[in-house]
């Protein structure tokens, strides 16, 4: 396993282990893998090529050269609706904090990818299925801005269930929130990427998820905007083989590129140094 | 079944029954006037019992009353609505209706969701629920609105989009995604009317605005009390516990400062003064349009990047900015 | 019939009987239709409602209120391929010209359309099927440079069989053409509207035809980019019913609306009393 | 079959023969060099018989030759191309290939229509025939390199514009008229590369330009040929008789000033020396690119209007403009 980065032991939390057992089992072949291995193999199935779903943290690590500064560390969610159900919606939400290592379901900060400086935001399906509420919204929000006044490539790596319920319709405004934000740096001719991952759906992917630029998908991760029980209850018919997988999405022409977690780095430095090169700094 | 439609069905008998005694009335000899006056004064009292109260589960139901106006009825109220058909791309949507018309005068953009009256009309327009065509048609409505400096109104109307193989295909979200991104930065004003359901991201695909109006009774929601039951809770009956919990209604929104205006409804609904209840929202859409065109097109657009931008609730802030 | 307009008495030029006789037949239902009755009908079968194709004379008598002042009138095309095959391009030309009436196939000058003034281009699908040649293109061009100079909204009515074949990639790169003058006159701010009338296909279709603000397709006219017979020999399938249709078209998202030919005249007045409306005439 | 292939066959025999001689001069005692000299000769008279004097249907089957260099091999000849797929709308058509890479350094966006080299790649590539949703991607490209204010790249070879049912469903015309509207006001260089086959409309739709380079050997036309034949002639066999009228060589349309740049072709054609026809190509796109580089964007744009404006052929002018 790679030494753990500076920025990461600086930032102190870190998940609680989810079992104590040594062994993860491939969700979708079965394979026994050994989990101390899993971390070397990227947390890819190393028979059937399976990207686990993976922490923030973990996808930063893969991501960030060097140090990753985080920004709007503190930000922590109200509960603006005072959501009850089984149990409250501050409940959840602590226990989503101690059981993720997280303040909340996004990483954002400033690092450099493959050499290219960035704004980066992470998300994370462990707090709340990645949901987006007024903090990712806000953080999504900041990091955008930040990138505009530094003149910097804005980076989001996208792992949703969609709009967060128990903050209702304080929620919703958040992808209203996040677009502004996007319209706003678009008009400064700055480049905006994402990365879809497993999975990334409703309020996120019919926000920032697909207003970047460039579109990467992470392969094989399940990407659309209605959950599959909702398309199921509704149609009550077959889904077709591969349905709003990565691959079908390349294929209807709703993503730019389908790229394989190891390849992930390079191919976002490749983007972005395009992006962001200068064209005063070209050979004339 | 529509919970409303079975509460006022007792209602409805004795209306009918006042009217036929007026009938009579005017018929016969006999004077019913006596028994006219304390029919109307139970009729009064019946309604108040019925409707002075509703649960919020309740008033969902009255903002699908079969009989409640539609995104068409305000929409051909306005003078001259010319309706403007297709995405350029692949398929013209019924279930949002384009075009343009006057607004007291005012020549505007128009873009609603319209569900159907009956069963056929309600498979042609898919129950109100767009795909990513709908939302590409209102795209082009979006941009001939500002190419042209006229505002644009909305008339949202929707259980939200809709959650089909074909819909997802053709990128339902990006569809939406791209509608927020064009609203969000679009040089001209745009006033919405939140009239009837207000489903989740197919609602605000045509939400995003300056002026936000909602109809005392219509809900709207991060998602369908229904959908949020079934995804809080894997059981859609409880929807109307749901329908409490999500603060869908427009006394809660307006409070959240989500929701800038409610027009009232009579009592028991918009269906029981339709007329008025659209005088009233073309209206407010007139004060909100003209007090808007006066703004220079640069502030505007900073108000409505502010307007969102202070939507949140969280604890701990960054730049000093005052947490809800 | 209507009487002659001024405008076209002063003409001069009409076109050459296509035959002597008194009768015509609906293509579409085969009914006998006296010739004289069909002006007044304004050429659509009083039985199925077909519109038979009508010259850009009649056209601008349908639409313009009373003056038409044509601009452009005696451009003739040139010969830019020395084209010959039975008979030569010029021997074409000239014998469409005769039979027309007209020095080429479109018409393009300034009137009002139910009380708008407007630059109005007419194409006649008599003058070789309608093509655009350099002539077509360069008085296109005119016309949507010239409505620019007049902040008048410019609105072409399309009946074309696409680029002409004689004048070869003279009349592909008129496409070019059109398209940089609609540019233009779209960053003006200028609205532009089109007719697309039986037949419109190909060059037109592919450039001006679809470049509009708002896009009016006459009912049951032929509308496409490639030909019905191309496309049968290439997928040597059956086509939907419809296939190519101005309805097909609503259907399909490519056009705003489908207009009887009665109603031509007051749908233009209604859309162009909107698009020409001065925001600054509104009473605030 | 491709009349050019059919040419080549003693030719190919005549250099497979020298090949095989010179290997036999490595390997053996004896030696050929005089009799290898002497075919060589002999290679160099067939060749000059064979393409000194092709007709211009001859010209149309060497720009369709099975080994002609495609789209993607100027592409990928660049500096790190990177794939750009989908039109974010219904799918991503293989028959235009787009992305981003670098010409010389200099960072550039591309288009290209890209055939196949054997049957399942032209039916994967549909015979390099886009679908409208090719050209919506193009327009995705286009707007990325206006945005970012990198120039464009075309590269031009194709039948022409699919002519099917879902393509014209899809809008076909619309797809098109949007990328010549698009083109003629991008703010930013483009340059044009006319590699193969330039069809009609359906290649136009990516050949919008402020420099437009043709190699020798392909052909750009109105139509294509067998198209003209059979819309003049109904009789798609009269193709030569089409070809030869209707002006499709880069000599030609130099003259008529619709071409700016021919890159000459190897005696043979392109595939004799595809990495020389390469290089030419594109050093003769990084000229262009560096040269509009210099211009300020408006006066870009002026020139690109006015390079377009004065195509024409016609007798009597308005304003007193010159006639062709
Ligand atoms: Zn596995
Ligand atoms: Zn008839």
């Amino acid at each position: 396993m790679a030494p753990t980065p500076n920025w990461l032991r600086r930032r102190g939390a870190r998940p609680e282990a989810a079992s104590d057992a040594l062994w993860d089992i491939c969700p979708h072949c079965n394979e026994r893998l050994y989990k101390k291995d899993l971390a070397e193999l990227l947390w890819v199935c190393p028979k059937c090529g399976h990207n686990f779903r993976i922490s923030a943290l973990d996808r930063i690590s893969l991501l960030a050269d060097g140090d990753f500064r985080e920004v709007a560390e503190d930000l922590m969610t109200g509960d603006p609706l005072q959501w009850t159900d089984r149990v409250s919606y501050v409940t959840k939400t602590a226990g989503d904090r101690t059981k993720s290592g997280l303040m909340e379901a996004i990483l954002t900060g400033f690092c450099a990818i493959d050499g290219v400086a960035v704004g980066l935001g992470v998300m994370d399906f462990a707090f709340r299925g990645g949901t987006m509420g007024s903090v990712v919204g806000e953080k999504v929000t900041l990091l955008i801005e930040e990138c505009g006044r530094r003149r910097l490539p804005a980076v989001v790596v996208c792992a949703s269930g969609g709009a967060r319920m128990e903050e209702g319709m304080v929620a919703l405004m958040q992808m209203a929130k996040t677009s502004a934000a996007v319209a706003r740096f678009a008009e400064l001719g700055l480049p905006f990427i994402t990365v879809l991952t497993d999975p990334t759906t409703g309020g996120v992917s019919a926000s920032y998820g697909f207003q970047a630029d460039v579109i990467i998908a992470e392969s094989g991760a399940a990407i659309g905007f209605a959950g599959r029980r909702v398309i199921d209850q509704t149609i009550r018919q077959k889904l077709p083989d591969g349905f709003q997988s990565s691959e079908f999405l390349l294929e209807h022409g709703q993503v730019d590129m389908v790229v394989r977690r190891a390849d992930l780095k390079p191919t976002l430095g490749r983007v972005l140094r395009f992006f962001a090169a200068r064209l005063a700094a070209v050979p004339a | 079944m529509n919970v409303i439609v079975e509460l006022e069905k007792p209602l409805l008998e004795l209306e009918s029954k006042i009217e036929g005694l007026k009938r009579l009335n005017e018929t016969q000899r006999v004077d019913f006037s006596v028994e006219i006056r304390a029919l109307e004064a139970k009729a009064n009292q019946l309604k108040a019992e019925i409707f002075g109260n509703l649960t919020p589960w309740q008033r969902v139901h009255l903002a699908r009353h079969p009989r409640r106006p539609l995104a068409l009825d305000y929409i051909t109220a306005l003078d001259g609505f010319t309706e403007l058909h297709g995405d350029r791309t692949f398929r013209d949507d019924p279930a949002i209706v384009a075009g343009f018309a006057y607004l007291s005068g005012m020549p505007v953009y128009v873009l609603g969701e319209q569900k159907g009256r009956d069963t056929k009309e309600n498979l042609y327009r898919n129950f109100g629920m767009p795909h990513p065509e709908g939302y590409r048609k209102a795209q082009r409505i979006m941009k001939l609105a500002e190419k042209f400096r006229r505002p644009l109104l909305t008339f949202v109307d929707t259980p939200g989009a809709y959650p089909g193989i074909g819909a997802e295909e053709r990128g339902q979200s990006q569809a939406i995604a791209a509608c927020l991104q064009l609203l969000a930065g679009l040089r001209t004003p745009i006033v919405v009317n939140v009239t009837g359901e207000g489903g989740s991201g197919g609602a605000l695909g045509i939400a995003l605005g300056d002026h936000i109006i909602m109809l005392q009774h219509a809900w709207y929601s991060v998602a369908s009390p229904e959908a949020a039951a079934s995804i809080l809770w894997s059981d859609a009956t409880k929807a109307d516990e749901a329908a409490k919990r999500l603060r869908l209604t427009s006394e809660e929104l307006s409070e959240f400062g989500i929701i800038d205006e409610v027009v009232a409804e009579p009592l028991g609904g918009a269906h029981h003064d339709t007329q008025d209840v659209i005088r009233r929202i073309l209206d407010a859409d007139k004060r909100a349009v003209r007090r808007l065109m006066r703004l220079p097109t640069d502030e505007l657009i900073d108000r409505r990047y502010e307007k969102y931008r202070k939507i949140g609730a969280h604890t701990e802030l960054l730049h000093g900015r005052a947490a809800r």
